[in-house]
Formats: structure tokens, C-alpha cells, sequence
């Protein structure tokens, strides 16, 4: 499956919903290698299901992807919501559940889309996950890989880059964020019980939203 | 891991199935999604109690189902929330004319799930309210004890809230009986074992043979500090000590007190510890109204236990002893 | 040995005054002995049902005493029969005036206890009868299967002779239900790991992580055989096939099916067991009127389930239907 | 205690009542001393608490001795058949409680007791373990080290030795009997459902019997 859904690579100024879709599978599958390590690293700080959510979330949205063969981003993207809040529930259907559902209505319609709308999904992406869990950055959670890598693709459109530049960018920012987790300590959600305790952990969920965001970047970076 | 399973993928359903060739007289799980509802939900003129979780804590949620308790459950793979799909139609079929009251634990993705839920069943015209728990004095928070999580209190606001629901009563007052018991009710427990959610196939924590996780969580959530493992009385004099002085219970209360086996920690020890528990509240002048003791809320096969103070005035009595008909809870009024 | 105790010698006292606490409103403890009785014993016209044995089996067996099941239980130490003073006293305080029966295990301790107990009791005047549980394909004797164990049939057997009792029958009708019940009733288990006698402070027996034992009795008696773990499906599949030829259940028979949790064995796995159980039963054309799931008849903190079919016909189904009022099993009629 | 309560040594043609105490004290020390050990026979063959009902039987026991001091060997043995069988109960209350009612009853209001005596009431005791437990000998219970201790001593008395000789032979042939159950296939009791797997565990109900012949015997051997 991996290398039929490689997509581009090298520089790109348009990404088309065959492309879309490959970056889907390769987050399935990444999502996929890391759930024994996600299981890990939230049995230190949670309840020790990470893995086993995401991965049972991304098995559902894997499952959807055929049917999804020449719609275009918007339905994708949609579509992976509605499986993301439909199968698993958890803390991580809702919120990248919502992030998808929000990102794929500012691609309705679209073939193809350019750096512009990738910009676009990314902010709505942060809102909606803003919306739904109100956390802050800094609290440790996945905005805290979310946020840096929408300032970076932000910049990065305003210098004038290009598509695989943007992710570069956006993934490096996103892998700093998730790291940054490390020495916080967790003010909402599960671990947040824990206080001071936390420190020294990598937050699960904000490990998992670096994973799907490289995967998505892969043939980009 | 050892465990009597087939696909570890597969539990929740394989359990439910099981569930219900022995409890099909009474519950039915609706088509849309994996819900479990009384067969004869929506009751009319009732508000309908809704609520859900992760599984792995029989007999919570699901045992609880039927008259003078719980109308529907949305249930969740192994402590993982249900998804707002599961909840949004439980909703919808127990709403009898009155509205719905969600009860929820006070974890993230169950409130997140919840709001989600609820927001589709607003906009159908639907009147939902919510109540969450958050009786865990194991989970810190002196300060903001909104914070805290949700554990075996859960079952006494079923009861008490569900009691009131079968009067007829409106979702407002139902609501206002639900924060009230949860403002009442405080819980700590410990464990001396882990428990293995079957599809991560590790046991969620380690302890050393002569060590105990102090505050444990009900998902093996590490608690305030880890101890020596001590004598049960010891134990139950620090539960008692933490949980007396938080609400705080006072000379001249009347309580229910609950004492909550965790999965693998035989009945034996739990009447122990009860009788330890009894002399730790009558010691301080407070009145023992009921004393429950059993498995209300486990953690799959966690060794542990919690005791829970819960003050009743009148009205709590009342609620708490109503009849109830359900498969792990029959009380036929007192 | 990880135990919630304090004297590991004292664990029985302290569970009974533990026990008293949470149920001292409708079961008393006498003088005389560690004998705990139904409040309102000895209820007049109304045959005693006395039973007894070692501790550790919660919630059996004082966890069944009330109206409609059992009147009296003697309280042994862990695993070990109690001695005849405790079960001479629960028949003169059950005694209503139509006699006693005395349910019981078929263990040697147990046996020559109750003995020694009715002669006592005959001796002054009191009408006696016993009945003796050997539900328990797991222990072999395939040739004379009065030799075999009582396990969790004897569960079934309280509840029925209970409702008997209950009734106003005859001691000699009464006794009648107690055989009938046994000799339709046919138990086997599998264990996956063992307990401790906490005065003993070791383990019963050991198993590696793959095996299982099969036939386990409930203290931990090696069964039939030792066997590599498998699915859960082909585990119950197995029994199924065992319990199912010896008795041998057919075609067209009813039943109630009991699935017992061992002690550490979460209920989760007691219903997808549930499941094939149903699949078995009713593929082999025999129809399941109840389907019964928990923990009936435990082994301290043993992980392991055993299952039951008891064959049923109308005047069975009446009295497994009639309403009963204990700690563990309450039922407001069906 | 152990001292204080030793009894008489050497070549003796009486015991007192004294001497009896002195020998039920030191039963209980040695059942005490081999609680463990008789748990660990009883796993093997059925629950592992043999050593455990010993121990609180003996400690009911040792509890009514110091109210029996000066009293007839008969009412001491039948104070300590009362203990055996009103405390704790398992299989060892009726079975050995049974014996030392009997064999309390044929030294009714004696304050001395000769060979004669003894062998009576080891006849007594063993037919009460008979009418009791209804097993028969090669049925690997405490029957296969009574019955070889009771027939030694029916023909010591016989060959007119003291009651010195007569004990050590009781002794030696109850040890013999002890150690024949290893390879008996068990058939009362718990351990008769595992049928031939019983074979090569020495039964522990034997073994105890055994402790106690010989703690009784100790100062005569
Ligand atoms: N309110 C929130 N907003 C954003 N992220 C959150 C929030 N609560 C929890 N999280 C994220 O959820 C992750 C845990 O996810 P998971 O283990 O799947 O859920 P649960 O805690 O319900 O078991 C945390 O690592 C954190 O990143
Ligand atoms: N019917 C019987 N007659 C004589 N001895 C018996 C009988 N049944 C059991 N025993 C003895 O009892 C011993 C077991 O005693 P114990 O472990 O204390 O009781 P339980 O089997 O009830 O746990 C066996 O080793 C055997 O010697
Ligand atoms: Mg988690
Ligand atoms: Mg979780
Ligand atoms: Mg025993
Ligand atoms: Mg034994």
C-alpha cells in the first residue's frame, strides 16, 4: 500500500485529493507502527491507551478510504472526521476528529489545493481543536504540536515558499513542539492529575499529531 | 496477559453480545450504534438518564441498566470513550417528552464526546442537561476541585439521580439531585496490582511486591504518591483521614459509605476493611446510614479498593433507598 | 502474599464483623458461635435451610442468607468446614417447627461436621435432613458420581430449596428439591492462576503463563488436567462438550446456564464466555430459559471461570423465578 | 514449656495425668512447628491448609491446658477432643476430636493409666476415626498411620513389654505407616478426585498423626 500512495515529491505548488488521499494512508500506517510506543508513553502519564485509540480511529478511517477514490478534499477530509467521532470516541476522536471535519469544509469542492488553502485547513484545524478541548498552549497537550507547526506554515506563506518548503517547515516546527512537551507539566485532561509529575513525560496526544502531520509531509520534506 | 479472550479488538463486542443473551428480558441495544437502552425506553412523561464510558468497569456502566437507575448507556472500547455518535441516539431514545440528563465522569474525552453529543441533540429540539463527577479525592485539586475525576460516586448519583428521574420529576430538579450527590460524595482508593487493557497487552503500571499506588484512578491512573503496602486498617485509617477532612464530614453527619473492589480483591478483604471503616466514621461522631460494599466500579482485574462518604439528608435517604430493578442493583424499596 | 488483611488468623473475625456492619439490619450473628442467621430466624411453619463451609467463596455463602434462600450459615475458617457447634447452633436457631435441612458441599470435613451437628440436633428432638451438593464434573468419577465436589450448584440448589422453604412445604418436599436440583446440575471450571490461603501465605498451586488448569475445584484443587491457555471460545466450547454429555443434557431440554468468576476474573470475560455458552447450548437444540453471570461461589483472588447448566422443568422454574431478598441476590419476582 | 513439661524418661510401668498434659503440650509445639510443612504436603494433594487447621486446632488446645492441671487423664483427653472438634472444624476437628472423646472416655476418672489403658484407648481412638471418616486402611489417610501404631502396640502389650518399648514400637510402626501412603492412591477425602496423581505425595492427614504419636511418645523412645 505505502509506495502506491507515495504521492509527489521534490518541490510542488499544487496537491491534488489523489494526493490527499495518499497522505491519509500514510498517516493509517504510521499511526499504525507507533501504537504500541503511543500505549507507552501514556501509560506514564494516562490511562495507557493511546495507541490502542488511535489506532483503532485510523483502522476505521482506513476503512472509509477506498470509497473516497476521486471525491475531492473536502469530502476526504470530512469524511475522516465523521470516521474519526463515529468509531472509537476516546479524547482523540473529538479532537482530531473536529480538526479534520473543520479543515475539510475550507476545502469543499476542491481537486486540487495550494498553499493558500493548505494554510487555511491548518488554522481552521487549531481552531476547532481550540474549540473543542480548551487548551491553551503550554498545557501539554497536541495543540502544543499543533500551534507551532500553523505559526510556521503561517510564515512560511507570507515569505513566499513553497508547498514542500511550508511542510518542511511545519513538520520541524510540529517535532520541536511535541518535544517541548517533555519539560511541561499538563494542565488539562487526564494527566493533568498528576501535576508536577508530568514533567519529564512526552505528551501522547501531542506525539501523535507530530506522527500524522509528518506522515501527511513525508514526500515533501 | 492472561485473559479469557478471543481478539483483543473484539472484547467490547463480544461482551456485549454476552451481555445481553442474559439480561435481553430487560435491556436492548439499538441498531444505529453500540447503545444499550430498558427495553421499554423512551418512558413517557420520565426524564431519561443517560450515560456511558469506556468499558472494563463491569458491573458499571451497562449492569446498572433499568428502572429507578439508568435508561441508556453509550458504551466505549476498554476505557476509552464512547463516541458522540453512541450518545447522540441513546439520547434520542430515552427522551420520554422531558429531556435528558447526561452523567458523565470527568474525563476529557468523555466531556468532550458528551458536548458533542448533546449539541446534535439540541439541535433536534431535544432538552439535554449535564452532570459530571468528580468525587476523586486521589486525583489532587485541593484547590479547583471541579478538576478532579470521576470514580465509583458515579454509581450512588445513578442510583439517587435515577431514582428521582422514575418520580416524574423535571430535568431541572433530576439535574439539581446529581450535582447535589456529587457534591456530597468524595472517594479514595488504592491498588496493590495492575490491570492490562487486552489490546495494548501490558499491564498499565508496575509496582514492587510490598508497594501500593496511593489515589489510584480507576484506568490505573497513577495516584498521589506510591507507599509501603501496610496493614488494611492502616489503609483505611489514611482513606478516611483524606476523604473525612476534604468535604469536610463533620460530627453530626449522616453518610452512606461505600467501600469498592477494584477487580481482582476478594470480598473477604472488602468486609475487612469495612469494619475498619465503620469504627473510622462512628469514631468522629458521624452516623453510618447504609454501608454498601461489593464491586460497583472496577478497573478490569486491578487489586485495589476505594471507600466512598456520601452525606444524605432526607431527601438523599429517600432517593437512596427507592426501589431500583436493574442486573447488578435490586432493591425493592426498604 | 498481597493482601489487604491484618492477622492473617484473624481474617474470618474481622470479615464477619465487617459483613455485620453493612448487613446487620436483616442477618444477626449469635452467641454461641460464629453462625450468622436471617434476622427474623427462626421463621414459624417455615422449614430452616442451614448450610455452611470454609470461607473465602464470598459473595457464598453468608452473601445469600435472607428471605427466600438461606436461613443460617456456619462460617468456617478460610477453605476449612466449620466445626459442629457452629452448624448444631444454626439448627436449633432456624428451627420453626418443621424441621431443618442442612445444604452442604460434598467435602469430607464438611460432611463429618454436619453429622456430628445433626446427631447433636437429633438428640434433642429436632427433625434433620441433609442434602449433599456433587455438582462438579470437574472432579472425575465418571462411575459414582456421588463422589464428586460440590462447586457453584449448590448456588442454584439455595435459591430453589430456598423458595421451597419459603413456601411452608415439608421438610422430606423440601429435601426433595435440594436433590432434585443437584442431580440435574452439572458444573466445570478452568483456573489461570491460583490463591492464597492467607494464613498460609502461599500460593495453592503454580501454572506457567500458557497454562491453564482444567476441572479446578474452588480452593484450588488440581482438576482434571493441565492444558495450554487457548481462546476463551475453545475453552467454553470444552466444558460445554464435558458437562453437556454427562448428565447428559439433550435436545429439548431447558436449562439455566451459570457462568462463575473464580474471584480475579473481570466480568467482561464472564459475558463473552456468556456468549459462546449460548452459541453451545442452543446449537446442541436445548433451550436456555435464564442466563445467570457474575460472581455466585468465588476462590478468593483465583482467576478462572467455571459453567453450569441446570435442567429445568416447570416446577424448577417457579422456584428459580421466586422472589428472594439477600445481600447478593434479590429478586422481586419475575 | 518444653522443658517443664517433658515428663518421665527410661523404662516406665505408669503415667500420670501429669505426664498426659505434659504430652498434649507437646503435641502443640509440634504441630506448630510443622504448620508449613503440612500446608505444603496438603497443596500437593488438596487445598494447602492442613498445616493451618492443625495449628489453630492445637492453639484451641493448648489454650484449655492450664484449666486441666490435676484433673483425670479422662477428662483432659476429652477437654482436648471438645477444643478439637468446637473450634476450627475441617476434616481434622471430628476426625481426631472423635478419637480423644473415645479415648477420653475409657480413662474416665483415672489420675494413672498403665499399658493396659493405653492400649484401650488407642483401640478407642481409632474405631471413632473409623465410624467417623467411614475409611478404610490402604485409603491413604491418618487410618494407615493409626491402624500399624494401634496393632504394634496390641502386640507389645501381648509380649508383655513396658510401656516404654510398647510406645517406641507404636511410634516406629506409625512412622512406617506415614511413609506407606506415598504410594497409595488416595480414595476418601479431597484428594481421592485426582485418583492416581495422588501417588508419590505422602498424605498429610498421616503425616500429622504421625507428629502427634510421636510428640506423645517423645520422652519413652
Ligand atoms: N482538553 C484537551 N485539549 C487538547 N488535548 C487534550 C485535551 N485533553 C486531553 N488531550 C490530549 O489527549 C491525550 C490523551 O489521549 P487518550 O489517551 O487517547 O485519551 P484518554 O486520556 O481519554 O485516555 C493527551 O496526551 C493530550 O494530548
Ligand atoms: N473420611 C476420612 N477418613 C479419615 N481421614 C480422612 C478422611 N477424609 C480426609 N481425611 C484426612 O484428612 C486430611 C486432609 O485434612 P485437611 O486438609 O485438614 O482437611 P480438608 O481436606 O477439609 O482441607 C487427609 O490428608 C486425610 O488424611
Ligand atoms: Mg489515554
Ligand atoms: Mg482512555
Ligand atoms: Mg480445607
Ligand atoms: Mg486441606
Amino acid at each position: 500500500m505505502g509506495e502506491m500512495h507515495m504521492g509527489n515529491t521534490g518541490e510542488v505548488a499544487k496537491i491534488t485529493s489523489k494526493d490527499v488521499l495518499a497522505a491519509i494512508y500514510r498517516m493509517c500506517d504510521a499511526v499504525e507502527e507507533n501504537k504500541g510506543y503511543l500505549c507507552e508513553l501514556d501509560a506514564a502519564l494516562g490511562d495507557g491507551d493511546h495507541g490502542v485509540s488511535m489506532s483503532k480511529s485510523f483502522r476505521a478511517v482506513r476503512d472509509k478510504l477506498p470509497s473516497l477514490e476521486g471525491k475531492d478534499v473536502g469530502t476526504i477530509l470530512r469524511a475522516v472526521g465523521m470516521a474519526l467521532i463515529s468509531t472509537v470516541g476516546g479524547a482523540m476522536g473529538p479532537l482530531f476528529g473536529s480538526a479534520f471535519l473543520k479543515a475539510g469544509e475550507r476545502a469543499a469542492g476542491k481537486q486540487e489545493i495550494g498553499l493558500d488553502d493548505i494554510v487555511d485547513m491548518f488554522i481552521a484545524g487549531e481552531e476547532a481543536i481550540v474549540a473543542r478541548g480548551k487548551a491553551k498552549v503550554g498545557d501539554k497537550t497536541l495543540l502544543d504540536t499543533v500551534h507551532p507547526a500553523v505559526e510556521a506554515i503561517k510564515e512560511a506563506k507570507e515569505e513566499g515558499l513553497s508547498i514542500s518548503e511550508a511542510l518542511r517547515r511545519a513538520t520541524g516546527a510540529a517535532e520541536l513542539g511535541m518535544k517541548s512537551t517533555i519539560d511541561m507539566i499538563a494542565r488539562v485532561g487526564r494527566a493533568s492529575r498528576l501535576g508536577e509529575r508530568t514533567i519529564g513525560h512526552q505528551d501522547p496526544g501531542a506525539t501523535s499529531a507530530y506522527i500524522i502531520i509528518k506522515a501527511a509531509s513525508m514526500p515533501y520534506l | 496477559m492472561k485473559k479469557f479472550i478471543n481478539d483483543p479488538d473484539a472484547v467490547v463486542d463480544e461482551m456485549v453480545d454476552g451481555f445481553l443473551y442474559a439480561h435481553g428480558d430487560r435491556i436492548r441495544r439499538l441498531a444505529e450504534a453500540r447503545t444499550l437502552v430498558r427495553a421499554d425506553a423512551p418512558v413517557k412523561g420520565k426524564v431519561g438518564i443517560v450515560t456511558g464510558g469506556g468499558s472494563g468497569h463491569k458491573p458499571s456502566f451497562i449492569g446498572y441498566i433499568g428502572k429507578g437507575m439508568l435508561d441508556a448507556v453509550a458504551v466505549g472500547e476498554i476505557f476509552t470513550s464512547p463516541p458522540p455518535g453512541a450518545v447522540y441516539e441513546a439520547i434520542k431514545a430515552t427522551d420520554g417528552g422531558k429531556g435528558v440528563l447526561l452523567l458523565l465522569g470527568n474525563y476529557a474525552g468523555d466531556v468532550m464526546n458528551f458536548d458533542m453529543a448533546a449539541e446534535l441533540a439540541r439541535g433536534d429540539g431535544i432538552e439535554v442537561e449535564q452532570s459530571i463527577a468528580t468525587d476523586d479525592v486521589g486525583s489532587g485539586f485541593k484547590d479547583d476541585k471541579s478538576k478532579r475525576r470521576g470514580v465509583v460516586g458515579e454509581f450512588l448519583i445513578w442510583k439517587m439521580t435515577g431514582a428521582m428521574a422514575e418520580r416524574g420529576e423535571s430535568l431541572s430538579e433530576v439535574k439539581r439531585i446529581a450535582d447535589k450527590v456529587n457534591q456530597n460524595t468524595r472517594t479514595m482508593g488504592v491498588a496493590i496490582s495492575p490491570c492490562t487493557v487486552p489490546a495494548a497487552g501490558k499491564p498499565t503500571f508496575t509496582l514492587a511486591d510490598d508497594e501500593m499506588e496511593v489515589g489510584v484512578g480507576h484506568h490505573g491512573e497513577p495516584g498521589l504518591r506510591r507507599e509501603k503496602l501496610k496493614p488494611v486498617d492502616e489503609i483505611v485509617d489514611m482513606l478516611c483521614a483524606e476523604v473525612i477532612s476534604d468535604l469536610p464530614f463533620k460530627a453530626g453527619d449522616e453518610v452512606v459509605t461505600l467501600i469498592n473492589g477494584l477487580g481482582a480483591t476478594p470480598q473477604l478483604e472488602l468486609y475487612i476493611a469495612n469494619r475498619r471503616l465503620f469504627k473510622n466514621v462512628t469514631d468522629k461522631g458521624i452516623r453510618v446510614y447504609r454501608a454498601l460494599v461489593g464491586e460497583f466500579f472496577t478497573a478490569l482485574e486491578m487489586a485495589g479498593f476505594s471507600i466512598t462518604l456520601c452525606r444524605l439528608d432526607d431527601e438523599l435517604k429517600e432517593l437512596l433507598d427507592a426501589e431500583a430493578y436493574t442486573p447488578y442493583f435490586t432493591q425493592a424499596g426498604r
